[in-house]
């Protein structure tokens, strides 16, 4: 089955490991990813002031792409990108006036052709009719728990996984969350699904430090080192997330952590669709294992290329 | 610190500003604290998130802009999520910047991220 | 012409009221204006129509002129109306045969303009000549009394209304749906404003309405429905089967020594454990067991049957049914109370899932000499006694976006209470509360709150919290100090929250039923907030305690006082009179189109399928006009306000 | 000069109280407008209202209890509800429906009586006089009951 799938630029050139996973579990669940053509940088950052509305051309014109192509819904599997698409969506649908102004925008697009140098013009304006899922919600909505649980093909029985959800899978509270900001269960129903224990971790809404990592990087530090100890308190042993910020500053920055906090010994980081690939049985090479600070492999029981297929 | 209260004509447009870009009631604030009790990074604030509504309402534009608090604001919508008015305070704290950029108050421009960094941030 | 065909007899008396009228209407020409006008055989103006002299004067006229209606051009009917009704009275006439036109404050007293002023009094008493023209002669509406009252709910409120209603000498009956009286006080520890033990004081009022005679307490019972009207209600309730005979049991516990079901305790609010026969709790009223089907392994010998055996008195039977049966009663009080706000709405602190992190009345539990610790405080998970507890204000309440937007009243108080009892109990021990106010608007409280921080040294931090989680076998607080800017986290033992006050489950439903409106937050509508505080708009129904809106036991008490009083009002009538100007039907013209039904606010009207009209409750209907502006086909027609009377007038406003 | 004539339908509740009011307090109003009394808002009906303009009304006014207030409960939102409608049909039949005015004024609010009077008063006289009566008395229903 076909779906528009948008990856986000920050799957295609740092963590290629979502991007490569998410492909690598759908494929096994069925489904063949499109990405809509000419896709651009959804902006990263809803905007949050009405004079800078113009951010919001961006995720439209991808929404609106989508929509060109006869799509009626677009999955992410970035967080973020969900956020910024799913927020986006919401604020046309729900206000005529923005709409039109976005829409002001999209329709004076040119676009050129890189190889035929072909210009069009004269695009068509969003409708609003594109539905924005994150993967999470496509696999609990469309796919269904039973039909993932019949397919799994590794037994993670053994491990337990502290589900994070950080802030943009949740938060603003309303239209935009795919669950309860304070009390959700998407992910800890995912992760039931695909076999492996779940641990309930009070920091699992907390936020990562965001862009924090940049500017304030002990605070950053000292925010995400919260949330892992709290995961490995509660018995985890990985976090699994769904965001690429979230994965950065909790594993890529493990080391500014560990220099700060020297009882941390570390804290294998996963994404969502990695576990998931890995409980279908994907190969472990495919899912980009290797990219990550904190070698996860180990506790996936992966020693060298002895995958242990089941 | 004193504060001569005065709240004219200015800081009621400036009030009125605020809550146009931000899309939020900042009157409507009654000063739980919850905001600041679960922001995630409001141990590395100058101003707790209730007290940058507070100083709106007081229409001290001066000392928001001054504030480090602007840009410590990570974004996260904790403080949204459990505010009993449904303050968001994200949008409140950008609303704020806006007003401070002209006034060249950006407090970390892209080209100061150091550049191995740069490479492997999302 | 009247009712009957003949032409009516109109006197027509213009008061001065001294210059107020006269200065500015010329009152003799109105007087002259009217002679000879429709209907009307004798007109005349006199200085003070309301004086002796003034009444005597129409009482000689109508017999000497043999009127059989009179209009009184004077001042608002507000004011005289019942005097000239009461002097044509006592002329033999009916008092719907005068009419006032209002001459005064809606014409010489705000208008200068002589002229102007003379031929607008002309057309308004015109035109109350052609409403008295085609009034008819009424009755009122009577109804008997059933002077017997149905409280549901026997919390302090309704036992307190019971034991009134009882005293000024009328039956009750006092429906409860739990095994035994008493609600949520007998569960409380110790009172504020006053400390005092609430089962000392509340055991002795249960005892007291199960031993008075005017009282039929009706424990595992619910209401079922409710039919007819003020005055004269039918009640369906719904027994629920006991299995436990009250009057054999003699509260010896050996069936709940052999029985093997264990099941957690609401009593204890669950801190505890009582079997599938139980006794609620010591002092319950009616003191008899009950037999809890819903967690029994079933009756049937094979399955269990152990506590029959054991039954010395014989008293417990497996054959009892749910019954319905009807009474009759003239008012009911309705004495629901409160339930608390479900802890899982407040995910940020861990719903349910920490058993150190509770609700007040958990703690009231805990504190009670006779709660599940011995009235030592003890924590939930591991019986360790803590040494630092938080309380934190508002859970639930005060929070429009997303929870309950009132605030709850009473929990700034209880919270007060139990950070003082606390530290009565543990005094090594650190309380502390999270308050974003605290409010203390009743006799006593504030003195008391200032209590709990001057001697008991409970300190009281100004902030909402925002996030309650364990680390370990620590409870971490994430607060605030708004006073100081100072985030605040710090690590606990014991969480108490105090949890807002809602509207208890199922009670919309039967009000649903009743037609008593609740406002936006599902507490029972008074019929005004402030005149009428105790009344419900549904004519016959009374509120007392919590069901109402939050409050503390004194105003619980106050208001059940005062709902009897109004009780007391409406047994103290011979028969219930109603005003007979009620929107009748004329089955002639009635299409049964059922407009009118969906439009009357008191269900006064009511489709015949049968006949395929219409037919008028006129007891419940309180005569607003609503029907009558909406019958298609003019087959409702308000007595003494048809159609036809309004026309006329408006003619004669605009013409006359 | 025009001198218009007004019907007016108050509710005895709220609006005639508010009209007592106004008299208790001495205050001064045109006295263009006659009141009616009736129960509630909710007893007027459309046909009222054109039988008034027939009579020779130019404005017709109908007084309630604010929303919330009324003493049958909600007798006055089925008034406003109405009120739209009659409105539209006051258009439709060749009537401006400035000519129709529904206000709620409580018995607390003498003055609000007083401004809503001048007030509608001033606004029917720029009108004009409306002259339904002339155009239309041989079809009229006859209610005289000699
Ligand atoms: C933690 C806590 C501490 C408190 N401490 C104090 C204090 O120290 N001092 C003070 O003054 N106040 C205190 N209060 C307030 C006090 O509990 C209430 O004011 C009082 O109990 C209200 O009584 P009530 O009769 O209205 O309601 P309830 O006590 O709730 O009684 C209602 C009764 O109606 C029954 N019922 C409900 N629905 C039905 C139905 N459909 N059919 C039949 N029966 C039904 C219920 O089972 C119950 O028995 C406290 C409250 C709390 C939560
Ligand atoms: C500024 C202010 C604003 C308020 N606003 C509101 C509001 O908006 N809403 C609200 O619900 N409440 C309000 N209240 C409260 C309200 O005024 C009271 O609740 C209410 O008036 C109390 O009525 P009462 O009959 O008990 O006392 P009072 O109104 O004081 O009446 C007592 C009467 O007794 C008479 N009297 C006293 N001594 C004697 C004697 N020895 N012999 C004979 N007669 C005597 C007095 O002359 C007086 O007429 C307000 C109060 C204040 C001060
Ligand atoms: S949580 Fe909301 S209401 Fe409370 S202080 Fe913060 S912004 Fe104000
Ligand atoms: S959005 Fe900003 S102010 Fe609000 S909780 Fe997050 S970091 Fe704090
Ligand atoms: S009846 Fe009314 S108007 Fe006449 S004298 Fe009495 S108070 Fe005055
Ligand atoms: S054994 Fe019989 S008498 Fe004894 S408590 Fe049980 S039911 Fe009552
Ligand atoms: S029959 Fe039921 S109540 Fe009796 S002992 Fe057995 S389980 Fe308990
Ligand atoms: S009584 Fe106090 S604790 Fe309860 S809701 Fe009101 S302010 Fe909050
Ligand atoms: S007059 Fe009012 S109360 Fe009476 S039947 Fe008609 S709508 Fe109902
Ligand atoms: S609206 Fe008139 S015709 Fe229709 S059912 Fe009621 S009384 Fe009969």
């Amino acid at each position: 089955m076909k779906l528009h799938y948008y990856p986000g630029c920050t799957l295609k050139e740092k963590t290629t490991n979502l991007d490569e996973s998410t492909y690598a579990a759908m494929k096994m669940l069925g489904y063949e990813l499109v990405e809509p053509e000419n896709w651009t940088c959804c902006g990263a950052e809803f905007p949050l002031n009405e004079e800078k509305i113009v951010g919001l051309a961006a995720p439209a014109r991808i929404l609106r792409q989508v929509e060109m192509e006869g799509g009626d819904k677009v999955v992410t599997a970035c967080a973020f990108c969900f956020n910024v698409l799913k927020q986006t969506h919401i604020a046309l649908l729900n206000d005529p006036l923005k709409q039109k102004r976005i829409n002001a925008y999209l329709k004076d697009d040119i676009r050129i052709d890189p190889v035929t140098k072909e210009r069009t013009t004269d695009f068509p304006e969003y409708r609003g009719d594109v539905q924005v899922l994150h993967l999470l919600e496509f696999i609990q909505k469309e796919i269904g728990y039973e039909k993932v649980r019949s397919l799994i093909r590794r037994d993670l029985g053994n491990l337990r996984a502290a589900p994070y959800y950080g802030c943009r899978l949740l938060r603003p509270k309303g239209e935009t969350g795919i669950d309860e900001p304070d009390d959700p269960s998407i992910f800890e129903e995912f992760l039931e699904s695909i076999g492996i224990g779940v641990v309930d971790f009070p920091f699992k809404q907390e936020c990562c430090g965001s862009y924090l990592s940049v500017s304030l990087p002990d605070a950053a530090s000292e925010v995400s080192y919260r949330i892992l100890r709290s995961a490995k308190l509660n018995g985890a042993d990985m976090v699994v997330l769904s965001c690429p910020l979230c994965y950065y500053n909790l594993d890529r920055r493990q080391d500014r952590i560990r220099e700060k906090f020297l009882e941390f010994t570390g804290m294998p980081v996963l994404f969502f669709t990695q576990i998931l690939a890995w409980a279908l049985g994907v190969e472990a090479e495919i899912l980009g294992l290797d990219q990550h600070f904190f070698d996860p492999r180990p506790v996936l029981g992966i020693t060298d290329k002895a995958e242990v297929a089941s | 610190m004193r504060t001569i209260l005065k709240l004219g004509k200015q800081e009621h447009r400036f009030i009125d500003r605020i809550s146009e870009l931000s899309g939020e009631n900042v009157y409507s604030c009654y000063q739980c604290g919850r905001c600041s009790a679960g922001c995630p990074m409001a141990f590395e604030m100058d101003i707790l998130p209730n007290q940058l509504i507070r100083l709106v309402q007081l229409g001290e534009e001066e000392a928001l802009i001054a504030s480090k608090t602007l840009f410590i604001c990570a974004s996260c919508f904790t403080c949204q999520s459990r505010c009993p008015k449904g303050i968001n305070i994200a949008n409140v704290a950008e609303a704020i910047r806006y007003l401070a950029e002209p006034k060249g108050k950006d407090h970390f421009g892209p080209d100061e991220v150091p550049a191995e960094l740069a490479d492997e941030l999302p | 012409m009247n009712g009957n065909g003949k032409k009516k007899r109109i006197g027509v008396f213009v008061c001065h009221c001294g210059v107020n009228i006269a200065g500015v209407v010329d009152v003799e020409r109105v007087a002259k204006a009217l002679e000879g006008y429709s209907g009307v055989s004798f007109s005349t103006h006199y200085i003070y129509m309301c004086s002796e002299p003034g009444q005597n004067m129409i009482l000689e006229t109508i017999r000497e002129e043999k009127l059989d209606s009179i209009i009184v051009a004077a001042c608002s009917p507000t004011l005289h109306e019942k005097t000239f009704q009461s002097v044509i009275e006592l002329a033999g006439l009916n008092p719907y045969q005068v009419e006032i036109a209002n001459i005064r404050e809606q014409d010489s007293w705000v208008h200068s303009d002589k002229e102007k002023a003379t031929l607008k009094a002309i057309k308004i008493v015109k035109s109350m000549v052609e409403k008295v023209l085609q009034n008819e002669s009424l009755e009122p509406i009577r109804v008997g009394v059933t002077r017997r009252a149905l409280v549901i709910g026997a919390g302090i409120s309704g036992i307190q209304s019971a034991l009134d209603i009882a005293d000024h000498g009328y039956e009750v009956l006092l429906v409860e749906k739990n095994p035994s009286i008493g609600g949520h006080m007998i569960q409380l520890s110790e009172t504020f404003p006053t400390l005092d033990c609430s089962q000392c004081i509340m055991t002795p009022k249960m005892v007291e309405a199960s031993r008075h005679p005017n009282i039929r307490i009706l424990t595992y019972h619910e209401v079922e429905s409710i039919s007819g009207y003020v005055g004269n209600f039918k009640v369906k309730i719904r027994k629920k089967p006991r299995f436990v005979d009250p009057d054999k049991c003699t509260m010896c516990a050996d069936c709940e020594d052999v029985c093997p079901q264990i099941v957690s305790d609401e009593f204890n609010m669950g801190l505890s454990f009582r079997k599938a026969i139980y006794l609620p709790f010591p002092q319950a009223v009616p003191g008899t067991y009950t037999l809890d089907i819903e967690n029994c392994l079933g009756l049937l010998p094979i399955r269990c049957g152990k506590c029959k055996e054991v039954c010395e008195p014989d008293a417990i039977n497996y054959d009892d049914q749910e019954t319905v049966f009807e009474e009759e009663v003239g008012a009911v009080v309705v004495s629901t109370g409160y339930d608390l706000y479900d802890l899982n709405h407040l995910g940020e602190f861990g719903g349910e899932k920490y058993e150190d992190v509770i609700n007040g009345l958990e703690f009231e539990r805990i504190l009670s000499a006779s709660g599940p610790t011995g009235g030592e405080v003890r924590r939930p998970s591991d019986g360790k006694v803590p040494k630092n507890v938080v309380f934190i204000q508002c859970c639930g309440s005060r929070d429009p976006e997303n929870h309950n937007p009132y605030c709850s009243k009473i929990c700034c108080m209880y919270t007060s209470k139990h950070a003082m009892l606390y530290k009565h109990h543990v005094p090594d021990g650190n309380a502390t509360v999270f308050y974003i106010d605290v409010r203390t608007g009743g006799k006593n409280f504030e003195e008391f709150y200032q209590r709990t921080i001057d001697e008991d040294q409970v300190l009281y931090v100004r902030g909402k919290v925002s996030k309650v989680y364990k680390e370990g076998d620590k409870i971490i607080v994430w607060g605030v100090d708004t006073l100081t800017g100072r985030k605040i986290e710090m690590e606990a033992d014991l969480v108490v929250l105090a949890m807002s006050m809602v509207q208890t489950d199922g009670v919309n439903e039967l009000l649903k039923k009743l037609r008593i409106s609740s406002d936006a937050n599902g507490w029972l509508s008074e019929a005004h907030p402030k005149l009428r505080p105790v009344e419900s708009l549904n004519a016959g129904f009374y509120l007392a305690g919590c069901a109402h809106g939050p409050k503390d036991i004194p105003e619980t008490v106050s208001q059940a006082s005062a709902a009897v009083a109004k009780v007391g009002d409406l047994f103290a009538q011979e028969q219930l009179l109603h005003e007979p100007t009620v929107v009748p039907v004329d089955e002639d013209l009635c299409s049964g189109c059922g407009i009118c039904v969906t439009i009357c606010p008191y269900s006064a009207r009511e489709l015949d399928k049968e006949k395929g009209v219409v037919k008028v409750n006129e007891v419940l209907c309180e005569g607003c006009g609503a029907c009558a502006a909406a019958c298609p086909s003019g087959a409702a027609q308000q007595r003494n306000q048809t159609d036809d009377q309004i026309f006329s007038m408006v003619r004669a406003i605009l013409r006359g | 000069m025009f001198e218009p004539q007004i019907m007016c339908f108050l509710c005895k509740w709220c609006t005639y109280a508010g009209a007592d009011l106004a008299g208790t307090s001495r205050m001064k109003y045109d006295p263009s407008g006659i009141n009616l009394r009736v129960m509630c808002s909710s007893r007027i009906d459309l046909q009222h209202i054109l039988y008034a303009f027939r009579q020779g009304a130019d404005g017709v006014f109908i007084g309630g209890c604010h929303p919330g207030d009324c003493h049958y409960v909600e007798g006055n939102y089925k008034t406003l509800r109405r009120s739209i409608l009659f409105a539209k049909m006051l258009e439709d039949l060749g009537i401006s429906r400035k000519r129709f005015r529904l206000e709620w004024i409580s018995a607390a609010e003498g003055r609000k009586f007083v401004q809503a009077m001048n007030d509608f008063t001033a606004q029917i006289a720029e009108l004009g006089p409306l002259n339904l009566d002339k155009m239309t008395l041989n079809n009229q229903k006859d209610f005289s009951h000699e």
